[in-house]
């Protein structure tokens, strides 16, 4: 990716189309901090797409002045990655709601993760279906009230981190509407993975589903709910940092620092391990019963999918030309 | 190795002048490590070495890897040669080569009257006529008296001719195949050194495998010559033109045209095929001839595929994608995408026999509706159909030429019978490949982008991330003329909806006119699409050799059709439409043109035989 | 409470007395918190308990919250009464109640002539006019003038009239719709008493808000007294019949049919469907109604959705699903599952404008030729319209009835239109509903199952799991006659294929005579299906009133056509199709039965007018 | 589901449909094991249905004279919900092969099994494309030689287990063609848990992909090669049982029991773990590097996709009357 350094600002990415969300919906905030953050990458305009399916996330490539292309319902992993096998220099985002991406689109998202395309995949999670009007989703905790569940809703959900984490994903993360700043940070991370930078962002649904993350939102709720993963530190939390996690065999827990815990019984978090094992244990971790985190679950380098191409193409017999092709093996000429 | 391998002795017992005919029609069939197909392959260069017109087929087994001698597992290869330009690999057998029963019980109904029917007696025991389902010798049966039968212990007589080199068991066996060789080489006097060379050059390292297949090859040769008077024939005449030829069949063809595509239009191409017989082969021929300007993927199903064609086609690039019948709908909405947005892809659709699995993977054009109308909303794209193995070469380009041309989704009709059927193709100089215009827009500082603006053959420009000033959102929404902005409003997308239409129909103003063979008007037209264009078009020869006033024509472009075409019904008493199907292509001119069109419908999962459609025009005309 | 609130002082000023109209078209318009639903509702059960015919559409927001006063947030509901049976919801208002200027920038263009404008003159303030995009008052616009305006300060008066009621802000805010209810009923003498009741028993937990609630409708009442003479109007001849009516949607109507399909039939019901606008519709309404015999769930995609359904008909249920444009092409590989294996399933196709996205949900026809022709193979199935929204009843029962007794997935088409516009419905007693007999089989000891063997329709066998004896494979490939082992044979395919279509083609031998509307023979007849069907009785009615020699017909079975349809189409010197495509019918019609209909095709995303289709008959009968 | 005893024998699960695989398939013995495994559950035949999609394990159904349907590419989850819909009492199965499950099929999998539908799921995991004659499948390792990898696939493979894990089954499991007793044994536990029963079976596809799994089915290999998991007992393997699996971290390590190493230091196998951490590390372990493991991995008790709906049904306003319904809330009456 080239990425000369160029002085742009988050409007030099404003298209445009008017934007059509409810007001108060938490897409407001995603579409103006992601602009922020294209514009401190210093990528130019025309090599950035944006890619989405069908959604009231998905109306976001609309909004943004890149080039922008808004397919069909769930399978916006497979047209980006079509759009970057067509030319890998492009800086390509796919974004997707949870119904786009855990319903329909589950499929092309778990192989563009597998195969470790360079997308930055942005999941914005409202747990519920907005732009079809309210119905529950793949997402929906247990007791969510919608259209289709009238009476709550009980199906066991889909964890959007878990999925990506058993779909071999090499950067997984989580951030959250209204944190502006945190969002800032793993957008930017994303950006700079090499491979497929997978984010489920936490968006509150106005209409639909409001309040679902007040938890994580509430400026006083939320620090005894939220976990920020930082690498390498043990997994603190509370207003004075004093909660924390720990391992009771495989099941984890929580405890309070002091009376005979101390930072050696903490866990520390990696999200560079070989395996994503704990990233796994902290995808499950939800509440009220346990803080929920935000961050980076898992960072990895591996070979991206071109990589892995072109390292295909060197390997075995070299390219034939193609008159040698037009030929075929067996050719004969007659006088 | 001494040259002298390369020579046969001719003629060491009397018997006669091989008789001398148009065409011959030859089937190798056994199990799978009969070696039937290389029978077959060495068979048909033979022929075609000394410029016979050759087309074959084969006839894969049913199964994957089924018991030895089993009826699932008989596989076939057809050759039809002759000394005028053949469209089919023929109708009925004029030697059956029968390897065991169940390939004898498979095939014997196709034998022709006056055909010989070769079988390796040493494979007619109780233990194998039982795998074929016989309760008795069917060698003794009356049914087969009315053949010429040669029943010729193959592999003991093998076993004898590569007594004397040092071989394995199973390198003993393989030979057989060389037995059969020479003896079917003799049988139609095709010259042996093609295929002693062949020997030589593929067992160069194994001085002994030479001898024992050039020995195999010979004691065939030799026996051939005492199985009495009458039996030998050749087709002498000389029809292919000079130049360089290849074998190529309906895949290949394809591939290959594709591959000039891109160079012709200097577009990187990606392909994204879901693997589906007979679609796959595509996918393996990519994947074998990797090539710089080409990405090949295998997507994780059908909607991935084209997803990732028409990705691959707003990035800039050559999208293409290929499935077969029960991945077609799969695509549909794709295809739609594609045709709103007005991005170009190819999606290579193969039709195999349906509704749902069907009959896979046997050959069918029952898809040709869902082509047309199978898409949400008012939503006509290109379809275009393959007429002939070779044919694929030249409609893939056209393919993409309309897409790029025309920034419009393109559907390519093919199926099973023509992906694998082969033909000999005089090999075209890359030098004198069409060029393909692609028409990608460049940024313009003084007019800024109207993405949904138009050219003079309604296209849209294509406007290609990276480069700047042409930034744009566009995606399944209806746009507001011009500007590409999502509209709703009423008038724009009744406006929108007529000029995707018009930009499709447009594209018959500019075909080259159809080719009529036969005469300009008269008692019948057979129209013909896709594969039935090769049977179709030696029913009218037959016809008209035997003075009827019939005409025939193929249709390759299918939406829009020509605009000639109607011009060329009308000048016919009967129109004659036959089809793989219940007569879809009818119900279009039907309706098109009100034209009262007769169909002949054949929904058996095979080709049309010559003869079936000559039947029916015959009928058509009356008793004369 | 009072029983004085439930009447009203009539006549308090002279005014005339009101003009006697046939028929009336009211559309109130404003955000979505100005209450414009609950508005019109209670003005159509105003009308529809004096007995008048009544026919009506909401046109909801484009967006789903947009700012207030935004032209996203314009919504609208449309009430047609009339003294004679109507069919739409109305082509030119009567009276337009435009409660903000976007409103009146949204619908203006749709006023009669002589039609009345109301608005909220509160609302016209610069603020309000930005917001629709006005530069200035648009009340002070020439424009204007050709309407006889009542601009009322609605706001304002709303708050005296229930100024001495203790309420909060919003409170007061929503009784403003009660004081246009009282206007508008005043407008057309609608009696108040329903409404009053109806407040009463809403609100009967707070005698505040019922008070208030009464004075607002009074003061609007009285209010419109005072706005002038030649105001007032009514429509006072009854044309329902006597008995039990409600107001029904075409998505409700459609749902009770399942139900009902499900208890006539003694058959538990599997419904599955994926949220997509507006079908899902009846996901809501099923869920919604949980019912011991009806299995509900809300499946992964589309696909999943079909699956789901044809898994249940295996199951011995009946297998419901829906979808709208975009997610037909999605079910398609299902249906022709079903097809194949010879299951039951039914699958609601709600038409929206496309190709791809398109407009969503705008109203459109687009999606016949894919019912018909868009899965592989050839692949015929049953093809139904729902052709008003009442109809729906009927057409679900007919679409089960033909499901179960044939042995065959049914596409039943339906529309945006359709499924939103609601028309008074007769309620039937649910003792007078036909019987659907399902043909679930009983195992025979003395003759074991031929899955795949045929009763007098052609249909075979329901065998279903949990019955011992009928244990038996399916699935998608192509099945042996009578045994439905796994068949490659060619002959058996041709056949099958071939009983298959009879089977459906058969359908059409036993269909009830077609209704024609008007002169059994003459100079034009048209032909109407699904949607277009209302406008167009209407239209041919107008016609004949004319004294026009124009008849009519509504096909409701598209696959297979009636039998009885091509002597009837004969029978007239233009045929006329007027559909909300670019001409899908008449397609199908013209390769059918090689007659040149003429079309008229809309394709805007909106309904026809009656108007536009009377003018094209006019322009077809040539200046008289 | 009613389960009298019935005596029952293999061949009374036969159907007259002609076996049709390769010689040599791995199929065949599943085929002969499930058949011996139905006659044991005394399950009436009627009361069964077999459900499959498209590929070589998918013909399965044809051959068991049970009801079976077989229907299109992928979507057998989604039909046997439907079959499983309309009549609880059915004992459904369904079969899928590796392509058919983990690519169009990944999305209607994942679903039945959040849903935890009745089903029990055999996915037969040759690792390559059979019925389409040879080419990489998504569970294909890497370096597989295919018609569409002919240098080697470079593709990171899904792993059957992990996604199931992460779809939230409530019982996975892993067993191999060869061995014959261990795969009755956990077709057995399949059919007797209540809710989904993953099973991935090892299935060596003699043509296309022959030998993958000898480390698995050699005698002599698989005792170091093979982890047989058991609830609650320690993990061990090799031909002397004392090579065992410890963690260092959340990594996990292979030890030899000995030298300092004891029994306290070893993994203990427990399946029925709240969160399914353990079992996830489990299904990450692969060859050569580790021994991979056989067994249950995961055995939860949660309701079942009928019983949540039957729970709902009972849950918020009774059902109302057909009549009721028909007449709707505001029907008027005219003399
Ligand atoms: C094939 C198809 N199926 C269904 C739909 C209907 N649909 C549109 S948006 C949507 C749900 C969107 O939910 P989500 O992805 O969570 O995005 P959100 O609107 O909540 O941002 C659905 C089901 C569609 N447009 N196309
Ligand atoms: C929609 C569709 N796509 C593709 C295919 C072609 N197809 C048939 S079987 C198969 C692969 C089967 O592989 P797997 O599921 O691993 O089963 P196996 O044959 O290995 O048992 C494919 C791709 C098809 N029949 N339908
Ligand atoms: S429905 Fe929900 S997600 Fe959609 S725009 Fe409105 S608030 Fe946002
Ligand atoms: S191709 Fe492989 S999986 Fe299929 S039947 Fe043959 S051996 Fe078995
Ligand atoms: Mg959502
Ligand atoms: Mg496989």
């Amino acid at each position: 990716m080239s990425i000369p350094v160029l002085a742009m600002t988050a409007s030099d990415f404003s298209s445009a189309q008017e934007v059509r969300w409810c007001p108060g919906c938490g897409d407001y905030s995603i579409l103006s901090q992601l602009k922020q953050a294209l514009a401190s990458f210093g990528v130019r305009r025309e090599n950035i797409v944006f890619v989405s399916g069908v959604g009231c996330a998905s109306r976001l490539p609309h909004y943004i002045n890149t080039f922008g292309f808004q397919g069909s319902y769930g399978r916006a992993p497979a047209l980006a990655t079509g759009v970057k096998l067509a030319n890998p220099n492009l800086q390509v985002w796919v974004v997707m709601g949870d119904g786009d991406a855990c319903s329909a689109g589950l499929t092309h998202l778990t192989h563009a993760l597998r195969r470790n395309v360079d997308l930055k995949i942005l999941l914005i999670n409202n747990e519920v279906f907005g732009l079809s009007r309210g119905q529950q989703s793949p997402t929906s905790r247990v007791g969510t009230c919608s259209k289709t569940s009238p009476d709550g809703s009980v199906e066991t959900p889909l964890r959007p981190v878990s999925i990506a984490l058993a779909a071999e994903a090499t950067f997984v993360a989580r951030t959250v509407d209204v944190d502006v700043n945190h969002m800032s940070e793993i957008f930017e991370k994303a950006a700079m993975h090499r491979g497929s930078g997978f984010v489920e962002i936490y968006q509150n649904c106005k209409i639909f589903n409001d309040g679902v993350f007040e938890y994580a939102t509430d400026a006083v709720i939320k620090t005894d709910s939220i976990i920020h993963l930082e690498h390498g530190r043990p997994i603190l939390f509370g207003k004075d940092r004093n909660h924390a996690l720990r391992l009771n065999g495989f099941e984890p827990e929580v405890v309070t620092l002091g009376q005979g815990i101390t930072m050696d019984d903490i866990l520390i978090h990696d999200e560079r391990a070989a395996e994503p094992t704990l990233a796994f244990l902290l995808s499950r971790l939800v509440g009220p019963q346990f803080p929920e985190c935000l961050g980076v679950f898992r960072n990895v380098r591996k070979p991206t999918h071109q990589q892995l191409l072109d390292a295909a193409f060197q390997q075995g017999d070299p390219p034939r030309a193609f008159e040698s092709l037009l030929a075929g093996d067996e050719s004969w000429t007659l006088a | 190795m001494p040259g002298t391998t390369l020579t046969i002795a001719r003629s060491t017992i009397p018997h006669g002048t091989p008789v001398e005919r148009a065409a011959a029609v030859v089937r190798f069939a056994g199990d799978a490590n009969d070696g039937v197909l290389l029978v077959g392959t060495q068979f048909t260069y033979a022929c075609a070495m000394v410029g016979n017109a050759v087309m074959t087929v084969p006839d894969p087994a049913a199964e994957i890897r089924a018991p030895a001698g089993a009826l699932a597992g008989v596989t076939a290869f057809q050759c039809h040669f002759a000394g005028h330009a053949i469209h089919t690999p023929g109708d009925r057998l004029d030697l059956l080569v029968a390897l065991n029963p169940s390939a004898l019980r498979t095939y014997i109904g196709d034998l022709s009257p006056a055909g010989l029917l070769l079988v390796d007696s040493d494979r007619f025991v109780p233990d194998e006529w039982a795998k074929a389902g016989y309760v008795a010798d069917p060698l003794q049966d009356a049914a087969l008296q009315a053949f010429r039968v040669l029943a010729v212990p193959i592999r003991q007589l093998n076993r004898e001719a590569v007594a004397r080199v040092n071989l394995i068991p199973t390198e003993i066996e393989r030979c057989k195949s060389f037995f059969v060789l020479g003896l079917s080489y003799w049988l139609f006097d095709r010259p042996p050194e093609p295929t002693f060379r062949w020997i030589r050059e593929t067992y160069n390292k194994n001085p002994g495998l030479v001898e024992a297949h050039t020995r195999a090859f010979k004691a065939g040769w030799h026996h051939a010559e005492t199985l009495g008077p009458g039996l030998q024939s050749r087709v002498g005449q000389r029809c292919l033109k000079s130049g360089k030829h290849r074998m190529i069949n309906g895949a290949t063809a394809l591939a290959l045209g594709f591959l000039a595509a891109a160079r012709q239009s200097g577009l990187p191409m990606v392909y994204a095929g879901f693997p589906v017989a007979p679609a796959s082969e595509l996918l393996h021929l990519f994947t074998e001839w990797k090539q710089e300007n080409i990405q090949v993927i295998q997507p994780e199903d059908d909607l991935a595929a084209a997803n990732i064609a028409l990705g691959a086609a707003f990035g800039g690039s050559l999208g293409v994608t290929a499935t077969t019948s029960t991945g077609i709908a799969l695509q549909a909405d794709t295809l739609a995408l594609a045709a709103i947005s007005e991005l170009p892809m190819v999606a290579v659709h193969v039709q195999r026999a349906g509704p749902s699995l069907g009959m896979p993977t046997r050959t069918e054009q029952a898809d040709l509706l869902q082509a047309f109308y199978g898409r949400n909303g008012e939503c006509p794209v290109v379809v275009l159909a393959q007429s002939s193995p070779s044919d694929g070469f030249r409609i893939a380009i056209e393919a993409v030429r309309l897409a790029v041309t025309r920034m419009t989704p393109v559907v390519v009709l093919t199926d099973t019978y023509l992906m694998s059927a082969s033909e000999a193709w005089h090999v075209p100089s890359s030098s004198e490949l069409p060029m393909v215009l692609a028409k990608q827009t460049k940024a313009d500082p003084e007019h800024p982008l109207l993405p949904y603006s138009r050219d003079e053959h309604l296209a849209r420009p294509w406007a290609i991330p990276g480069r700047a000033g042409l930034e744009h959102r566009t995606g399944g929404m209806e746009k507001e003329a011009n500007t590409g902005a999502v509209s709703y409003d009423p008038a724009n997308h009744e406006a929108m909806v007529a000029l995707r239409a018009r930009k499709i129909a447009k594209i018959a103003e500019k075909l080259p006119p159809l080719v009529v063979h036969g005469p300009k008007s008269g008692d019948v037209l057979i129209v013909a699409w896709g594969s039935v264009c090769g049977a179709t078009h030696d029913a009218a020869e037959r016809c008209r050799a035997a003075g009827l006033n019939v005409a025939n024509i193929g249709l390759t472009h299918l939406s829009p059709l020509p605009a000639d075409l109607v011009g060329v019904l009308r000048k016919y008493r009967r129109v004659l439409v036959p089809e793989l199907n219940a007569g879809q292509l009818s119900k279009i001119l039907r309706a098109e043109y009100l034209l009262d069109v007769v169909s002949l419908n054949k929904v058996q999962g095979q080709p049309f035989l010559v003869s079936e459609i000559e039947a029916k025009v015959r009928q058509l005309l009356g008793p004369c």
